[in-house]
């Protein structure tokens, strides 16, 4: 279990990273926190002949509250996402659902941009941006597109980056709503395992704290992050809003994913 | 076509290099260029544990990193958890006095990432000892020592503090 | 690895059959799809580059045809093998008439996907398989109902579709009735492969999220 | 024993090493070795039709390429059957390389060696091989059925029968008031120790001698093995075992393939070269265990009590059998547990199967048996109302009926007699720390907050310390010191303190004072190896009489320096006085160099042994007749048959009405494994075992598909517990000593795995109010298993 030999670029600029990308193009993969990227490389289930490493990238790590949400940089660990308190206080789903995402260890190291561009459909952030409605910003040379999370996600590990892009920034924007609650809760067979179901909730409530409007995100049910509108399914319970809700609006998602079909 | 990097940086306060192919995981590095052989290797696709090292402090699989990515980064090993006299360290000692390890090759990992731990939560309760070691496998122990000595490592830290 | 699937076509059977079967539309639907070469009787090697991302490498799969009942059914035996790994199917492939002047085709592949790959891969191999191949039939009748035209599809999860078209004339002059089923053949070989050649990039998923 | 070391849950000596990054594991050593990949089959079943290597010659830091056609003489015959038995009538095992056939998916087919492993494997991806694949016969029913056959040349895939008898067991069942028939089912896992195997060697052409590291549970048996398979004398081959991680059952086969073609290469080569098993490499290419099916019949009257068992089950012993039917043997005898079975007959198949071969792992086919065993007691008592404890109760062997004769054959070729225990005891004990009788008004209780709970247990027998010997070697140095070496290996049970907390004690010095060495060849020659819980029982014993002749000895020798009576003579740290008389005393250290009379001196200590310094009875020759210069001896251990240890568990599990998740809430064990010599060692082999019952009963399972492929051959898919899936584990113990040896010991290892299965099976069935009869359970399995008993809890 040794990687291939590869050609390693070490850029400390983002101009420098596009024109190295723009150049291997196809031939070339670019390495973030590499937790998925590495073992894969050490199987030699891939063996790109250039990788472009942006860990050096000056800038690239930023976590910023702006624009009414959490914008992360392309080589933010999920560990400093989860830390960090103002990301926390604008979307709590956030917090909420990285510290599902496998072991602190890994998420010391782990990307957030990296896990979406990943598009693993069984990725927490997957769902965390498709429930959000967020978007990730690709650069490439000369050009640079914003691609929404319907848009974002095409398959298992097809999200909309092509060879000579790189995701720059994911922006997670802040649930509206004076009323606005979150929660993530996951089924994994081991602690820190891929969900066999994971679930994320957003509950607005009205001034009666009955339920105005209630979304949920699910992974590991379908080919890409699901989004089910959940709110006539709450309206139906009386009351404020209980984990019984959340439980129960999580309930009818996976049924109404489940017909949906997937993977 | 094999191109040749010059890795240099601090392992245990010490500076160190070594000229290694791009594709030298640090595990391997620290292990074999470097003959800092404690960090284990049991699994090569980071779910083991045992090759866990500190990178400025923060627990991370060596085996999922590149040398060359980490240049210039100071990194502590097990061999870095001793007391400078070479002693052992509180959380090595405290795997001593609960029979927390047995065949000891899981337990550089779980060394590096407890005293990582205890640095950010030093008065763990069962449950958080229990969670805190929770990325790291163990075949031998059942973990219930290694629970314990979490615990034993946060009491003799305080004793030292104290 | 069982991967059933079906997929309408919006064409009658019969044009459903003679587009399968012309290697102008295939070379442009088969992700990821080479060449298509005869190497014997009922026998044939589809050469494909494919993956996810920038993850992807170059496969064969040779593809044995058996049962031709045509224009109905005929069973297919695909094996392909790339670097991550290797794999083998047997698909079971029928066209019936659907409602409105369509056609309904099943598939039925029992495959097998060894090597590393194998051991690694299962998390999400089917999910992909059954994309590959909706991938290829939807190209297929965009074809048929005139949404493409014979220009180059584009890059798919499979990677670009090979522009070397050079290939077809291969299959082209093969003898009229193999030139009737061999290309439908080829096209569910590349599927399966395809599978596998996809699974490259689901390792990337089954690995830890990054 | 005046130091009293025995029974003192003494910390390692072993540990600061080990902690501190010190320790010598097979991939520490050999920094410069050349480094070894193989190309494995990624079939289950094909033949090898052509190997192309002209793509990988160009590849830099390639050395050398190897298939079968270049392996000669013994080294290209068949790897050795270890344990030949008379019902083993088809035995097969396999060639260090492929011959022309592959049997299971990761079976060695070229051997690459290069100037790394990164290299190694650069070489591999640019070797072709052509395959013809042929149909891969996977599982115990196509294995039975017989369609196709693994090996060409054994008819119904069958490797071995076997059927033992004591009494008419069918006609005891069939006159039986009550008779149960239960069909069970156990997959496959494995030991997954966290250090692979791996093998480094060393070839000294001016000494024509070999040295082999490699982490092996049986170092002294590799050297044989390899001096065979090399042609060279054995006293040419050093076999050394450095610090193992882990081996539970896995690392006891040998030779690997491995092991010989490394130490060939190094040979060959001229090179040091070294192979360290991959992850990958592990779960397809070392060895598995567990998978049997098992069909019982029992017949019992009013009370439970049994009358008649018979059962017959089949063992999925994989592709080849290096190491014989040991596995079925053991399940088929310890089965029984610790009950009277009254007439019983088992018969067993053992089946080959395109798979990863089946060798023991930690338990050994206990943990089935014991499965087997204990679900039939849950039945009987279902069946009669009959409360689950009750009905073991009644059908255990009594204190003093020991010791027990079944009648059967163990795996030792020897009389399966129960040496000694006390199964009512242990049975107290266990209900007392779990609750047992407490649990129905816990059970409603959690029923009104909606929550489904249910409790089990299980009992078990486990034959430890099987012969034939196992030897050991005490020498006191001139400083005071005490050396001590066994031939056995060890991987973490902490023989370098058990062991010297044993020599200690006979020999009346301080802990700190001795040190042990275990596995290595050069420092004692005759062993057997680490299995089957035996350490302890035959290292240990074999130890402790060195250590009594060393004692004896140097008694006799300070008799005659104190003009004493060696008999009122005592050893209290390392000083030997006269009993009552203090004053009178000479140091263990000053005996010591009495007890080699010198002619050169290398310092002062020596300087008093020389000739001119002691006034010597000029009649008597220096070395007395009879006796030999230095304070050393070697001494053996070798039991008519084994000890039996025994053990219950108990466990109380909740299960999700919605999830199916299975929550461990409480697991208590009682243990009884004779004399401690150290209980806090004992303690933690328990931890570990019943850590890997919980495994084995809740997450890992080896997945295979119709075709041969393993689908879960990583720590990702192969769920091994975190300590979040590990419960708190309660255990009380029990010390009935073995009369069998002196130190009064049994053996430990193994005991926590065995009942796992068993008593969360127990536990479950009992939240869920139907029974389980398959393991490992998934909350999927549960979940569709609900569907399919409406009957059950709701």
């Amino acid at each position: 279990m040794k990687p291939s030999p590869f050609v390693y670029h070490r850029p400390t600029t983002l101009e420098e990273t596009l024109d190295v990308l723009a150049e291997v193009g196809a031939d070339g993969k670019v390495l973030a926190g590499g937790q998925s990227l590495v073992p894969l490389l050490s199987m030699r289930l891939a063996a790109p002949a250039h990788l472009v490493d942006i860990n050096h990238v000056g800038g690239l790590d930023r976590i910023e509250v702006r624009g009414g949400g959490v914008r992360v940089g392309a080589t933010a660990r999920h560990a400093a996402v989860e830390r960090d308190d103002r990301a926390f206080d604008a979307v709590p789903l956030l917090r909420q659902a990285l510290v599902h995402v496998a072991h602190p260890t890994i998420r010391n190291r782990g990307t957030t941009v990296g896990s979406l561009a990943h598009a693993d459909p069984s990725g927490e952030m997957t769902a965390v941006l498709a429930l959000l409605g967020g978007t990730v910003t690709l650069s490439r040379r000369g050009s640079e597109r914003t691609v929404g999370a319907a848009d974002f996600f095409h398959g298992p590990l097809e999200s909309a980056v092509v060879p000579g892009e790189v995701a720059v920034e994911a922006f997670f924007p802040a649930p509206t709503g004076p009323r606005t609650g979150s929660a993530w809760a996951e089924v994994s067979r081991r602690h820190g395992d891929y969900a066999v179901c994971g679930v994320g909730a957003l509950v607005t409530l009205d001034d009666d704290l009955r339920v105005a409007a209630a979304r949920v995100g699910l992974i590991s049910v379908g080919p890409t992050p699901e989004v089910v509108d959940v709110t006539e399914a709450l309206r139906q319970l009386a009351g404020t809003l209980t984990e019984r809700a959340l439980r129960t609006a999580a309930g009818h998602a996976s049924a109404a994913s489940a017909a949906g079909g997937g993977a | 076509m094999t191109d040749l990097h010059d890795v240099a940086l601090t392992v245990n306060g010490v500076p160190r290099s070594a000229r290694v192919p791009a594709r030298r995981l640090l595990s391997d590095f620290l292990r074999h260029d470097l003959g800092l052989t404690g960090t284990h290797v049991g699994c090569e696709h980071g779910v083991c544990g045992a090759c866990t090292v500190l990178i400025d402090g923060r627990p991370v699989r060596s085996c999922l990193l590149f040398a060359v990515s980490v240049a210039g980064a100071t990194i502590t090993t097990v061999e870095g958890c001793c007391e400078p006299d070479g002693s052992l360290g509180p959380v090595q000692q405290a795997f001593w006095d609960c029979h927390g390890l047995q065949c000891g090759f899981c337990t550089p990992g779980f060394v590096t990432t407890v005293t990582a731990y205890l640095d950010e939560n030093p008065d763990p309760t069962q449950d958080e000892a229990r969670e805190a070691i929770a990325g790291n496998l163990c075949r031998c122990t059942g973990y219930q020592n290694i629970v314990a000595s979490v615990l034993r490592a946060a009491e003799l830290r305080r004793e030292v503090r104290a | 690895m069982k991967v059933t699937g079906s997929a309408v076509l919006h064409a009658p059977r019969d044009r459903v059959w003679a587009a399968l079967n012309d290697p102008a539309v295939l070379v442009r639907t088969i992700p990821g799809c080479h060449q298509l070469e005869q190497v014997g009787p009922d026998s044939y090697r589809a050469t494909v580059t494919a993956g996810v991302a920038s993850i992807k490498g170059m496969y064969s799969g040779d593809v044995r045809l058996s049962d031709q009942a045509e224009p109905d059914s005929f069973v297919l035996h695909a094996a392909g093998a790339g670097a991550p790994g290797t794999v083998s199917a047997d698909v079971r492939v029928t066209l019936a008439d659907a409602e409105d002047g369509a056609t309904r085709l099943d598939y039925d592949a029992d495959a097998v996907v060894g090597g590393v790959i194998g051991g690694v891969g299962q998390r999400m191999l089917a999910g992909v398989a059954k994309k590959t191949a909706g991938e290829f039939f939807s190209a297929v009748d965009d074809v048929l109902t005139g949404r493409a035209d014979l220009a180059p599809t584009a890059p798919t999860a499979a990677g670009p579709a090979g522009a070397s078209a050079a290939a077809a004339p291969v299959v082209y002059t093969a003898p009229q009735r193999q030139r009737q089923a061999v290309p439908l053949g080829v096209v569910l070989g590349a599927v399966v492969v395809g599978a596998l050649i996809a699974l490259a990039g689901v390792l990337i998923g089954w690995l830890i999220a990054s | 024993m005046t130091t009293a070391m025995m029974g003192e849950p003494i910390a390692r000596r072993e540990d600061p090493r080990l902690l501190s990054g010190k320790g010598r594991f097979l991939d520490d050593l050999g920094r410069y070795a050349l480094g070894v990949a193989f190309v494995r089959s990624p079939h289950a079943h094909a033949r090898v039709v052509d190997i192309d290597v002209t793509g990988a010659l160009e590849v830099q830091g390639l050395v050398a390429i190897y298939t079968y056609d270049d392996l000669a003489g013994p080294l290209a015959e068949p790897l050795p059957l270890l344990i030949p038995h008379p019902a083993l009538t088809h035995g097969r095992t396999p060639y260090a390389l492929a011959k022309d056939e592959v049997n299971h998916v990761g079976e060695a087919v070229v051997m690459v060696v290069a100037s790394d492993r990164y290299a190694a494997e650069d070489v591999c991806d640019r070797i072709r091989v052509t395959y013809e694949v042929l149909t891969a016969v996977v599982g115990i029913e196509a294995a039975r059925e017989a369609a196709h056959l693994v090996h060409d040349d054994v008819p119904g895939n069958l490797a071995a029968h076997m059927v033992q008898e004591v009494g008419d067991a069918r006609a005891a069942i069939d006159a039986a008031p009550h008779v149960l028939e239960l069909d069970l089912d156990v997959e496959r896992s494995a030991s997954t120790p966290l250090e692979g195997k791996g093998v480094y060697a060393r070839w000294d052409a001016d000494d024509a001698s070999l040295r082999v590291y490699t982490s092996t549970q049986a170092s002294t048996s590799v050297r044989a093995a390899l001096a065979a398979k090399l042609d060279l004398p054995p006293d040419r081959v050093e076999v050394v075992a450095p610090d193992v991680g882990g081996g539970f059952g896995v690392k006891i086969v040998h030779p690997w393939p491995e092991e010989v073609l490394v130490s060939w290469a190094a040979i060959t080569l001229g090179r040091e070269v070294k192979w360290v098993e991959d992850r990958r490499e592990h779960f397809v290419s070392s060895a598995h265990e567990r998978g049997q099916l098992h069909h019982v019949r029992v017949g019992f009257d009013d009370d439970g009590r049994l009358l008649g068992l018979d059962v017959t089950f089949w063992h999925d012993n994989g592709s080849y059998t290096p190491y014989g039917i040991i596995v079925p043997i053991v399940t088929a005898t310890q089965l029984l547990g610790p009950y009277k079975p009254g007439a019983y007959r088992v018969e067993f198949s053992s089946l080959y199967t395109n798979t990863v071969l089946v060798t023991p792992y930690r338990g050994a086919g206990r943990p089935q048996g014991c499965f087997a065993m204990e679900r039939t007691m849950d039945a009987i008592a279902a069946e009669l109302g009959l409360d689950r404890a009750e009905v073991r109760e009644r059908n255990f062997i009594r204190p003093e009926e020991m010791p027990y004769d079944h009648g059967l054959l163990f795996q030792d070729g020897r009389p399966l007699i129960y040496d000694s225990g006390d199964y009512p005891a242990s049975m107290e004990k266990l209900k007392k720390l779990v609750g047992w009788d407490a649990f129905e008004s816990y059970r409603a209780e959690a029923r009104e907050q909606g929550r489904r709970v249910g409790i089990g247990l299980a009992c078990y027998v486990e034959g430890t310390g099987v012969g034939p010997y196992e030897g050991g070697w005490v020498k006191v140095e001139n400083d005071g010191s005490v050396v001590v070496a066994t031939g056995l290996t060890t991987q973490g049970q902490g023989h370098q303190t058990a062991f010297a907390q044993i020599a200690a004690d006979v020999l009346g010095v301080p802990l700190d004072r001795v040190t042990v060495t275990t596995g290595d060849t050069r420092r004692f020659r005759y062993a057997v190896g680490t299995f089957a819980s035996r350490a302890l029982v035959m290292s240990g014993n074999a130890i402790a009489a060195a250590a009594r002749t060393v004692r004896e000895k140097a008694l006799r020798i300070a008799g005659e320096a104190l003009e004493a009576d060696a008999r009122d003579l005592e050893i209290v740290d390392g000083v030997v006085r006269v009993r009552g008389v203090p004053t009178s005393s000479i140091q263990l250290s000053t005996v010591a160099v009495l007890s080699n009379p010198l002619r050169y001196a290398f310092d002062a200590e020596s300087a008093r042994a020389t000739q001119f310094a002691t006034p010597a009875d000029p009649d008597k020759p220096p070395v007395a007749e009879g006796e030999e210069p230095g304070l050393e001896a070697t001494g053996y251990y070798s039991p008519p048959r084994a000890t039996f240890a025994n053990g219950m568990h108990a466990a109380i599990v909740e299960t999700d009405p919605d999830t199916a998740e299975i929550r461990i809430l409480r697991y208590c064990v009682v243990h009884d494994c004779g004399t401690l010599v150290n209980p806090r060692i004992v303690e933690g082999q328990v931890h570990g075992g019943v850590a890997q019952g919980v495994g084995g009963a809740l997450y890992e399972r080896m997945v295979y598909d119709s075709a041969g492929q393993l689908l879960n051959a990583s720590f990702m898919d192969f769920l091994m517990p975190y300590s979040t899936e590990v419960p708190t584990i309660e255990t009380d113990h029990l010390e009935t000593p073995s009369p069998l040896n002196p130190l009064g010991v049994k053996g430990a290892g193994e005991a926590g795995v065995i009942p796992g299965m068993a008593v969360f099976a127990s536990a479950i069935s009992d939240a869920e109010g139907f029974p389980i009869t398959r393991m490992p359970i998934s909350p999927s399995d549960l979940f569709h298993l609900r569907a399919t008993h409406p009957e059950g809890a709701s």
